[in-house]
């Protein structure tokens, strides 16, 4: 972790939910910092707790045992008055959405803005370009049941917005959106972080979504946490069982058994039909294994990154590295693979 | 035919007609009214207060106090109307000034409804969806916040049906106004029903009451339905016809 | 309703009345009172009188025509006939126990003299007793009531109201608790008493006291009613015999104190 | 305080209460536990069709028949309760051989509260979530089997709340039994209260009446929250403490 | 489509709401012709009118215009007594999830069957299974409210699966699982497609699903099919903007556009590290292009796809093809591409 004052700090939190048939410990010792401006990706299994951990973040699922610190301060010693001015520094986007049914889609979003005391003209206003930003202006009249499960999806996103927060929750924000709608949401959350600092923390079972915007991830395994770190590090070089599984769900690549050296190569924007790992063995008669790829273009340009295996011979694979590493918009790193 | 508009009878109920019955239209309405505005001011507050100070509710209030009420309420409950409007008599002196009429009864009235009031609005409340509730409270809602902009909303439809439910109940009330000199179309029904044998005020004054309640009760769910925004089905087919 | 009629029809007269039991409906009060006295007179003869108490005036009449009790003791005569004539009910008097003389009684304003214009007078609200009430206002010189207006006589018969009184209809037995609202009240003897009224010392004016008085007490006198033919039934006979025992009438005078009045 | 139990007021009390007190809470108990049970088998299938029966319904029955349960509910509620208890005594002799007493009071208790349970029942279905009775319609679910295994169970803490109220309201009506020669607790706080002044009596009676009505309503809350499998919340805090 | 009889034919089926602000076309014209056995995909932007799609097939919605043909009978001219019995073959798997709050996961999974009138026991067995197959034995007895938002799904899914349905339709079962489970359920679906001849219906959001699973997709677009076909011809071409949106995210790649011939490399569990395109490069000296790839590696052996794109020179692309073909474990097939 950074050396920064982390914005959100989790000590020790546990949590144990008493059931029929006994108790059921859906958190366990989790110590999780995350710093301000992070984008903080969460992961793991159906059930191993990820909902809960956001829920323990702003007190609506009181820990166990544990605490949390918020910007400083222990959340779970706060007066309520203080506790409810902490909350409207964090917006939650709910797995459930959890709108208001009785309210419209506008009156929805203006919701965490009149708690705030904003005045409802200029909440209003700001209602509506969250309307528009998440494509639904056409249904600001509209009632929630009304709306597809999508574009309640994005409602809840457009309220979740409303009230400038400090850190943004989003429990499983995109589930039930298409993949453009997805990724314009993850455009409009990274737009929000570089330009705001927001912090975020995303709950989500698409690792392209980690992979995308995020810059930690913890990954949670029956209610601990398994790995936690940056995203490069923890997805290049998985060191769990439970990390293996979520970042490569038909098991591991073979040859990160077989090749030494692994290098991620991302595309910043080259143009994609160059040939690369083409030329790489024409140019350089190196052969090298393309592990996996994921590679879009955009008008033209190619992003995405793919994950390379060197050969073994210490000379080719170094002549390899040094070619590509050659390429415009191109940028290589080698990714560290140890052998447990 | 003509010879009923002649018979003793049809004269007498005439007479009571034209000396009684738009009084006493007037007072069944303005009593049930007014009966039903003040319990709903006394009531649904305490029946948010029955869900909202719940242990685990939005504004927990101590458990003794809430022990408390709930005993007060169903002692009220509990005490037989008229009991209860006699006790309450001292109160309709200080008041309306007067422990007799149709404005005496009000107090009583209040007194009897409130409690049955209360546990509507605690049976209506007690349905609001629990993760909208949270979501209010992520947002750093106060509880306050919580009760009026959410719990009551998210209820509306239910706690319009209890308000027809309890208009109807507080207007059976008011029909033993006759026992402290008051009023009212119940009062009619009863006196001449009962004592007199007139019947055709009887049925005339039932007839009213049953217009009465029939109106307040569409009224009421129509309502109901109209602000029901979960389901759109029924509004929408009922347009499309 | 075979019940009441097989406990209640005795067996050839000349048996013996030994484990009879009687259904008999009252009134509360003073009614079901003096009944519970005349049951213990009953027992000593194995007679089982079971009082069943109504807070209204027509069912129990309603009960006997339809054989759930056997008697009835709560009315008087007029009432009754009125009931007969209007219901097509068959119930006949067989004694006449005792009388409430209706008393007015003074509430904000103490003598009639001051009674000012547009007064509250607070009546009973039930059938014959308003219209007794009415007449005994008009005894007083109050109102006229219009002509031939008998017991039907309600406040729309009033012809002349020279104080343009506000006459309020109520339940009898809240009368008292309601002095203080109104100027003046007409109050059955009875409830008077628990009110802590005393028909000698507060009535202004009394049933008793005005030139229809003795009559009203012969009129009013409240009776024992049963169905046409029971009249001789042997259970009955003896139900009556005890009610005009000495024991009764002691129990009423001590209990009373005049404001029920023994008629026998 | 010896004085006071020596004095003539509480030697009354005594004969009374010895000669009619526990036949009084039986009374009590039996007539308004026996309308209840009645008032719900005729209420509960109503209020049950005043939901499922509409145009969008899951049994959607005529319109106009449905209007003519709307209107005949609206009547009964509206017909003050003295009224009714008359009009029914017929209807009590034909059933229970006696048109006086207690048992006599069963009918018209009934009649007089079953179109107030059916309102109940109508309002807590209401609240069941749309989502699930389309879940059970698309696995080809009758009408009946959606009412049964959907509807009823998924509202069964709102009805059970509604059963507790309904138990004190027709507790309530059966105060006027004396009206009919009838018995039980409330005539006895009236009869005491209001007609022999007898004030020990008359609060010993509020009393009993007091602990049946939160009897009930303890016990129907409980179950209500112990039902409601919704928010574990409250279950879950209860038991770790 | 296929000359069999289709099991679900959608005949110009148009769905339209009345909302406060007027009409809402949902579904407009709507010609679909589902085969028995045919894992059908639907796709289309939130709010394209999918899940309206599937309530119309069933029938919890009905149709403005047009009419549902189910097994050769007309679902909107039958009576309510024959759309029950045809509901009973028709499994539906909930946005929503829908589950019945007040019963236990188990008595949920059973509720299907007491429906159909399956044996109490009988049931409780079959209900056991599903939990098994779902994962989630342990909380037989936990009821809805005490599961998280992907165990909910599980319940629902195992529910749908219970009474043996001949269609499933699927709105978003796999929205909020991780990979993993995700892949075990779809397993699941093509497994009992495979061995009993269910026919699936699968709204999704994820094209990964639709490519893995399915045999034909129809593309939504505003409540009109936009494009309708087998997922490799729509897929490798689509034709519309709508499809192109979906299927590419980022925009086409931009070689469709340079390359005259393309081709579609599946890698069949051949050895994924055998660096196959930088041994085209080296053996045959051609440069082929990765349009994109999606490869992953189960057991040391590969799967997946690669989209390649061939050289311009007729001759280059012809050995490059015939050097492909030759590999074991790979198959290849030109795919159409055309300038519209
Ligand atoms: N009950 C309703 N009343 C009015 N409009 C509705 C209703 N239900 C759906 N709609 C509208 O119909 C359109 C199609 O909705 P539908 O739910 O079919 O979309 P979808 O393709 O499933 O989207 P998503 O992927 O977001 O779930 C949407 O624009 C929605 O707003
Ligand atoms: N109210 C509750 N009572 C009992 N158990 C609960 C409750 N809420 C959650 N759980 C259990 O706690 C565990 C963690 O749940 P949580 O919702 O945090 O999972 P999750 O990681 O969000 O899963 P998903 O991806 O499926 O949403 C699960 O096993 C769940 O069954
Ligand atoms: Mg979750
Ligand atoms: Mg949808």
């Amino acid at each position: 972790m950074s050396s920064e004052k982390p914005i959100i700090e989790l000590r020790d939190v546990g949590k144990t939910f008493q059931s029929a048939d006994g108790e059921l410990v859906a958190l366990e010792g989790v110590n999780i910092g995350i710093d301000e401006g992070d984008i903080f990706g969460v992961i793991g299994m159906s059930g191993a707790g990820k909902s809960t951990l956001v829920r323990c973040i702003n007190l609506l699922e009181r820990p166990t045992t544990g605490s949390v610190i918020f910007d400083g301060q222990d959340l779970t010693a706060m007066t309520p008055a203080e506790l409810r001015a902490s909350r409207r520094e964090i917006s939650m986007i709910f797995q459930q959405f959890n709108l208001l049914m009785q309210r419209t889609c506008l009156k929805n979003i203006c919701f965490p803005m009149e708690i705030a005391g904003v005045k409802s003209e200029d909440a209003k206003k700001r209602a509506m370009e969250l309307l528009e930003i998440v494509g639904l202006q056409d249904k600001a009249n509209a009632y929630p049941a009304q709306l597809s499960g999508g574009q309640k999806q994005r409602i809840a996103i457009a309220r979740a917005l409303a009230s400038d927060p400090k850190v943004l929750m989003c429990d499983e924000a995109t589930s039930a959106l298409d993949p453009t709608t997805t990724r314009s949401i993850l455009a409009l959350i990274k737009d929000i972080n570089d330009r705001l600092g927001i912090t975020a923390i995303i709950i989500t079972h698409e690792m392209a979504v980690i992979e995308e915007i995020c810059s930690h991830v913890a990954i949670l395994d029956g209610g601990r946490v398994a790995e936690i770190g940056r995203v490069e590090d923890i997805f290049s070089n998985p060191q769990t069982e439970a990390a293996r599984k979520l970042v490569y769900p038909d098991g591991m690549p073979v040859s990160f058994l077989k090749s030494e050296r692994v290098v991620r190569i991302a595309f910043n924007g080259g143009s994609s039909y160059e040939p690369l790992i083409a030329s790489l063995a024409i140019d350089c008669g190196v052969k090298v294994n393309i592990l996996g790829a994921d590679t879009r273009n955009v008008g033209g340009k190619a992003f995405g990154t793919m994950l390379i295996g060197l050969p073994n011979d210490p000379d080719e694979a170094e002549k390899a590295v040094a070619y590509i590493c050659r390429q415009r918009d191109v940028t290589c790193e080698e990714v560290e693979y140890s052998h447990d | 035919m003509t010879e009923f508009f002649q018979s003793e009878l049809w004269q007498e109920a005439v007479k009571i007609f034209e000396a009684e019955l738009i009084s006493d239209i007037w007072q069944t309405i303005y009593s049930t009214v007014l009966s039903t505005l003040f319990a709903y001011i006394i009531g649904l507050p305490l029946g948010v207060l029955l869900v909202a100070g719940e242990e685990d509710g939005v504004m927990p209030i101590p458990r003794w106090l809430m022990n408390a009420l709930n005993v007060v309420i169903n002692i009220l409950r509990s005490v037989p109307f008229l009991i209860l409007m006699i006790i309450a008599l001292p109160l309709s002196r200080f008041i309306v000034g007067s422990g007799i009429g149709t404005p005496a009864m009000i107090p009583p009235l209040i007194i009897a409804a409130f409690p049955f009031i209360a546990r509507l609005v605690e049976s209506s409340l007690r349905e609001t969806d629990r993760g909208v509730i949270e979501a209010a409270q992520s947002m750093g809602a106060t509880p306050m916040q919580i009760i009026r902009k959410v719990m009551l909303p998210e209820a509306m439809p239910s706690l319009i049906s209890g308000a027809a439910l309890a208009f109807a109940t507080i207007m059976g009330y008011g029909a033993m106004a006759g026992i402290i000199g008051g009023r009212g179309l119940g009062f009619l029904a009863i006196n001449y029903g009962l004592y007199r044998k007139i019947w055709i005020v009887k049925w005339a004054a039932v007839i009213l009451l049953v217009v009465l309640v029939q109106i307040f009760q569409s009224a009421g769910t129509k309502l109901a339905v109209k602000s029901d925004k979960r389901i759109t089905q029924i509004t929408k087919r009922r347009k499309t016809r | 309703g075979t019940n009441g009629d097989s406990e209640t029809k005795t067996p050839e007269s000349g048996d013996t009345l030994e484990g009879t039991t009687i259904k008999v409906g009252a009134s509360p009060t003073p009614h079901a009172e003096i009944l519970a006295v005349a049951k213990e007179i009953l027992a000593e003869q194995g007679i089982t009188l079971e009082i069943v108490e109504f807070s209204d005036y027509v069912q129990p009449n309603t009960a006997t025509e339809s054989g759930d009790v056997i008697a009835n003791y709560f009315q008087h005569k007029p009432y009754l006939d009125k009931f007969n004539n209007e219901n097509g009910t068959h119930l006949v008097s067989v004694a006449a126990i005792h009388y409430e003389p209706y008393g007015l009684y003074p509430g904000k304003t103490a003598t009639i003299e001051k009674l000012p214009d547009g007064a509250k007078i607070a009546v009973p609200n039930d059938g014959s007793n308003e219209a007794r009430a009415l007449h005994l206002l008009e005894a007083a010189g109050l109102i006229t009531l219009k002509e031939g207006a008998g017991l039907n006589a309600t406040k729309l018969d009033i012809v002349e109201n020279p104080k343009n009184l506000d006459i309020i209809e109520m339940e009898a037995a809240q009368l008292t608790g309601t002095l203080t609202d109104v100027d003046m009240a007409v109050i059955n003897g009875n409830y008077a008493l628990q009110g802590d009224l005393s028909a000698s010392d507060d009535a202004l004016i009394l049933e008793d006291t005005t030139e229809a008085g003795s009559e009203a007490a012969q009129t009013y006198s409240n009776i024992i009613a049963v169905k046409e033919g029971n009249e001789n039934d042997p259970a009955i006979l003896a139900l009556v015999e005890a009610l005009k025992s000495d024991k009764v009438r002691d129990f009423i005078n001590d209990t009373y104190n005049g404001a029920v009045v023994p008629m026998f």
